[in-house]
């Protein structure tokens, strides 16, 4: 009873926050403003992740999304040289409002497609091995490979932006 | 070889130095100090830090003295090398007082020059940055000019006689005092 | 003894675990006709509410035992005017700083600004809750609990990074950018460094951690110091303490990011640097140091009691630390960071791995392993320490730290020289 | 594509914790590094040249008090030197051997507080210096004791010394150079001279080589810590200095650190000079009865001392008056900034803060 109604309420409540962050990181003019409203968005995805007694995912979204993701961005924004760091009018915009607008149809699409069938699995008891032995045993080469992309990506960063002539500092 | 103790150099030896490479240099010379034509004192000093005798290549300091009809500039330099110091004045005008600048020889002269500047009004040529050190730019006058406010009452600057003395007296009156005995 | 023992075990009044009293109280409350979520909901807000009330005395106290352990490593007195040794310092304090007036940079963000002292706070009192402080004594008892410290650790960071950032100041901006340097560098080493633990406990749940010293008879610490290391340096790093306090470097760039802030909000940053402090020295007595077991003496101490005692100790070292050394500078900081400790603590990962594999595989007793694995990570440590000073210290041109002594003067004569360049382009621009 | 940034202009000073004092540098900055320094001084003017123009010689004492306020002593002791020069004041035996004591023990209680700022602008958090206040609490007891005033002690005079010893002086001193003081610098050099973090914040920062430091007029610490061995005491020796046996420590980088190992030894060498004119202490009178109403011929003299922050050098100019006619003071903290700006730009913030503290300025000094 109050279980359900628990669950019902973080969820509205989680949601609301999600999408209105979300909403405000599209609308909030400055870019490092954004940044913080999109950490603010991964943390509320994180609280519908133990919505969903997913507690790994969930502490993981924390984590690397708002912990650090969110942080590398600041990072880029305020190293960005030169850049106006406020969001002004581009050409952009109509292509970015049709592209967006078609994604939301496609979501809305499949979700309303969707034959949302409850499962009778039940519940992990501990979800942190049970992702750790799906990685390493059935999607070990998926995993691998996604590690191998990440290294070629790290690689590639350190090339691009790698000074030709000798730095003074070692 | 150094001296033990510093020698301070009398300025005939210093100019007869220095007229043995620039005989236009020298004005005049006394035991203590050696007054250089204002025209030609950047070779001059040149001529005195590259030397190898007179060797100056540290300026001690420099600073001016304002004497109501001219400005001297004050130069001391040593060497440390040698352990020895001398003395070097270069006149100046007083109401547009204007001499060369040697913070392109010494690094040390570079902030000095600026505070002469400020304080006294000295100009110099061939500065990099003369502004003022101290005081703010809009600051009116160089305080440390004998003519800077003129006093009313036809008072002159300075100390004239000593405080607390009255008329007839010498000065010397006054004893040093000695704590706790009351005298 | 033992029938004193039987006497208090399991009753409410037995306070080596606090959770005992609670059992009277879900009995009364079942009596009340209370359904088990209502039970849950009250048990849970009381424990809300025993972290927070801990963490307000920790703040309050800590002002004080942090003023006054560095005020005798500094031969002074410290605070001592008001009330018994100065205890009531810290409420006056308080009571300043919130009748001071919070003075807001005109241009600034300004609910960035409002918000960065509050979201500072929160991390240090949310880890609080699932620190294990008896055997049945934890408020939130997540599988994940190791990777939600680290989480909101990182959180803690960002918000530091809101304040330097929103206060609109040069120098706020230099610790934010500062801060948010070695979040990146640091965030590494300590997950490296932690793995190890994760790796012998075989569960990220902060009570299976402190089981598991309890069950092999050993401090975590033994079986894995060079972690203990890392992870130390790391956190202190993270925390803003010496000697990596380069975010709010007090003598380079005053304050860092609380530059700009006044009154009771600069209260908030000075009271959540002591709660974290107080949160981080919880984890390290909970990894390394036992938790709440420390070899049958918990049986007789409540393990609270042993768990509080612990987290001084820990705290003492890091008081002691910023009472003592100096600061390094940020990019030493960050090439520590990538060239010694992510190194170090990957070369741990490996080591574990294999002695967890072979404990495993041989299937030998513990008194065979434990004493071996303590023996080797410990040689691991001081060999690897050594090694990396021995190849990676810095080569400064030469090293003497003794001046020459010279009886009278000597000069060298020198060539003459012009004067570099910069004076004659100096000046104001 | 590397990453370049505009020169964000930072203003270090003139309230900020590591300029000792009133002092500014506005640094541009690219990332950490400094491109550009920009230094602006002035805030504690007073025109003391000035103002002297205007009293007697004997009354212009007190203001050397107030330029180095750390190292009254030695403004005191330099001042009345160049008076004497210019007057021909002989000084008795016994106030020459008490200038020297506590000339030394002025430069111990500097270099004392030049150290510990040092140490706290490197970034160890108010310990450093709390260490080398107490030992300098301890000097400043005897000038108590001896003259009345710990900071601006006003203590020398045209002709010898205001007033002579008190009876407990001397078994104080006893203790503090024989006993307090040697201990608290071992203290030093276990925490300081073989500390890493302090190396590495400190070797190689703030770099003057001998040409440059002699070149820009750099002075005291600052010129020998670039292997240059030249001290007053022993170069132009004045009060006696020649009698007494010391050494020069000398560095061979010209670094930071390499200043601040050269003031701890110097304390310890102070120490010494102190033990030798303490033995030797001659009796008889502390000073020369002079006119109050001195009045020195028409003429100018400059004399210098080595003062803590290096060469204390004072111009005067008489015209026979009661008054000095110009009176220059070469002032140490100005001049070995001359090269700031060479040591700073290439360094990071924090290694500017740090030079600027091994260079040890006053702003009292500087700015008079």
């Amino acid at each position: 009873m109050i279980e359900d109604n628990g669950i019902v309420i973080a969820f509205w409540i989680l949601s609301a926050t999600t999408i209105a962050c979300a909403l405000m990181t599209a609308a909030v003019r400055e870019l490092v403003q954004a940044v913080l409203f999109l950490a603010l968005t991964f943390v509320g995805a994180a609280g519908i992740y133990i919505c969903l007694s997913a507690d790994f995912v969930a502490v993981a979204q924390i984590l690397i999304y708002a912990g650090a993701v969110s942080v590398l961005m600041t990072f880029a924004v305020m190293l960005t040289p030169a850049a106006d760091r406020h969001n002004s009018e581009t050409i952009f915009q109509a292509p970015a409002l049709v592209l967006s607008g078609l994604l939301l149809a496609v979501i809305v699409f499949v979700v309303l497609d969707t034959d949302w069938a409850i499962s009778d699995a039940g519940a992990f008891q501990t979800t942190a091995a049970s992702l750790g032995e799906a990685f390493l045993k059935p999607y070990v080469v998926p995993f691998e490979v996604a590690s191998v992309l990440l290294m070629v990506a790290m690689i590639g960063a350190i090339v691009l932006t790698r000074e030709l002539e000798e730095d003074d500092d070692a | 070889m150094p001296h033990p103790k510093t020698v301070t150099l009398s300025g005939e030896a210093v100019a007869a130095r220095l007229r043995a490479s620039q005989p236009e240099a020298v004005r005049s010379a006394t035991e203590q100090y050696v007054v250089l034509e204002p025209a030609g004192m950047y070779e001059a000093m040149l001529f005195l830090r590259d030397d190898a005798e007179l060797d100056g290549k540290f300026l001690i300091q420099l600073c001016s003295v304002d004497l109501h009809t001219r400005m001297d500039m004050v130069y001391h330099f040593a060497s440390l090398a040698q352990n020895h110091m001398f003395q070097v004045k270069v006149p100046c005008d007083h109401e547009k007082p204007v001499v060369q600048s040697i913070a392109p020889l010494w690094a040390g002269a570079w902030l000095q020059e600026r505070e002469v500047y400020d304080l006294m009004g000295v100009m110099f040529e061939g500065h990099p940055s003369l502004t003022r050190l101290f005081l703010w730019d809009s600051f009116p006058g160089h305080p440390l000019r004998k003519d800077f406010m003129s006093l009313p009452g036809g008072l002159k600057p300075g100390l004239s006689q000593f405080p607390k003395q009255k008329e007839g007296q010498t000065g010397q009156e006054f004893r040093p005092q000695r704590p706790g005995t009351g005298l | 003894m033992t029938m004193l023992l039987d006497l208090i075990t399991g009753y409410w009044w037995d306070a080596r675990d606090l959770s005992n009293m609670t059992r009277p109280l879900y009995e009364f409350l079942r009596d009340q006709g209370v359904s088990d979520a209502g039970i849950f909901v009250i048990s849970a807000l009381l424990g809300t509410l025993a972290i927070i009330s801990f963490v307000g005395a920790v703040a309050i106290i800590n002002i004080w035992v942090e003023r006054r352990v560095v005020g005798r490593m500094q031969s002074r007195l410290g605070p001592n005017r008001l009330g018994p040794f100065g205890l009531l310092q810290p409420i006056a304090d308080a009571i300043k700083l919130m009748q001071k007036e919070v003075l807001q940079p005109a241009s600034a963000p300004g609910w960035i600004y409002t918000v960065a002292p509050i979201a500072f706070t929160v991390p240090g009192i949310a880890i609080l809750a699932v620190i294990p402080w008896g055997r049945n004594m934890v408020l939130a008892n997540l599988d994940v609990g190791l990777l939600y410290i680290l989480g909101l650790s990182s959180l803690a960071v960002l918000s530091v990074f809101m304040a330097g950032y929103s206060s609109n100041n040069k120098y706020s901006l230099f610790g934010a950018m500062r801060v948010i340097a070695m979040l990146v560098s640091y965030e590494i080493p300590i997950v490296a460094g932690l793995l190890g633990i994760v790796l012998f406990a075989g569960s990220m749940n902060l009570q299976e951690i402190v089981l598991f010293q309890e069950e092999h008879w050993a401090f975590m610490i033994m079986l894995q110091p060079l972690a203990f290391l890392i992870y130390f340096f790391s956190i202190s790093a993270e925390l803003n303490r010496t000697p990596a306090d380069i975010a709010e470097a007090e003598s380079e760039i005053v304050g860092g990011y609380h530059t700009e802030y006044s009154g009771m909000k600069f209260g908030l940053f000075y009271a959540a640097e002591l709660i974290n402090a107080v949160a981080v020295s919880a984890i390290i007595a909970t990894l390394f140091l036992g938790g709440w077991w420390t070899y049958k003496l918990d049986e007789f101490i409540p393990g609270w009691m042993l768990l509080i005692g612990k987290i001084y100790g820990v705290y003492f070292i890091f008081v002691w630390t910023r009472g003592t050394l100096p600061r390094f500078r940020i990019d030493q900081l960050l090439a520590f960071a990538w060239k010694w400790l992510t190194p170090m603590a990957l070369i741990n990962v490996i080591v574990v791995a294999a002695e967890v594999l072979l404990w495993n595989e041989t299937g030998w007793s513990d008194w065979f392993w434990i004493p071996a694995i303590i023996a080797i990570n410990t040689a691991l440590c001081v060999g690897l320490i050594v090694f990396f000073v021995k190849v990676f210290a810095p080569k400064f041109q030469r090293f003497p730290t003794r001046p020459r002594f010279y009886p009278g003067i000597d000069v060298p004569s020198l060539p003459a020289v012009t004067p570099p360049d910069f004076a004659r382009k100096g000046g104001p621009a | 594509m590397p990453v370049k940034a505009a020169p964000v202009e930072v203003n270090i000073g003139p309230q900020h914790p590591s300029t000792h004092g009133v002092f500014r540098m506005v640094a541009k900055i690219d990332g950490e590094r400094i491109v550009d320094v920009n230094m602006i001084v002035g805030y504690l003017h007073r025109s003391m040249e000035k103002l002297a123009e205007e009293r007697t010689f004997t009354q212009n004492i007190p203001f050397t008090d107030r330029m180095d306020y750390l190292a009254a002593m030695s403004g005191n002791l330099g001042y009345c030197l160049s008076v004497e020069k210019l007057a021909g004041v002989e000084v008795p035996e016994r106030a020459m051997y008490l200038r020297v004591i506590f000339a030394e023990l002025q430069r111990v209680a500097s270099h004392c507080m030049a150290t510990g700022a040092f140490i706290n602008d490197c970034g160890a958090w108010q310990t450093p210096v709390m260490w080398c206040f107490r030992d300098r609490e301890r000097v400043l007891d005897l000038f108590e004791m001896t003259c009345g005033a710990r900071l601006t002690t006003n203590y020398m005079r045209i002709g010898g010394v205001a007033f002579d010893i008190p009876d407990e002086f001397l078994p104080a001193l006893d203790k503090l150079i024989n006993d307090e003081l040697p201990k608290a610098f071992e203290e030093y050099e276990e925490l300081i001279v073989g500390n890493e973090i302090i190396m590495m914040r400190a070797r190689d920062v703030g770099v003057v080589t001998p040409e440059v430091a002699i070149n820009a007029s750099l002075s005291g610490p600052l010129l020998r810590s670039a292997g240059i061995a030249w001290d007053l005491r022993k170069a132009d020796p004045y009060c006696g200095y020649d009698r007494f046996k010391f050494d020069i420590p000398v560095g061979y980088n010209g670094d930071a650190y390499d200043r601040m190992v050269i003031r701890i030894e110097e304390m310890k060498q102070s120490l010494r000079i102190i033990r030798q004119a303490v033995a030797d202490l001659p009796d008889g009178a502390h000073k020369t009865d002079i006119p109050l109403a001195l009045r020195p011929p028409a003429g100018e003299a400059y004399s210098r001392v080595e003062s803590p922050k290096g060469e204390l050098g004072f111009y005067v100019v008489s015209d026979g008056g009661p008054a000095p006619y110009r009176w220059h003071v070469r002032a140490p903290s100005l001049i070995n900034l001359s090269v700031l700006r060479e040591m700073t730009i290439g360094q990071t913030i924090s290694d500017a803060i740090v030079t600027l503290g091994s260079i040890d300025i006053n702003v009292g000094e500087l700015d008079r």
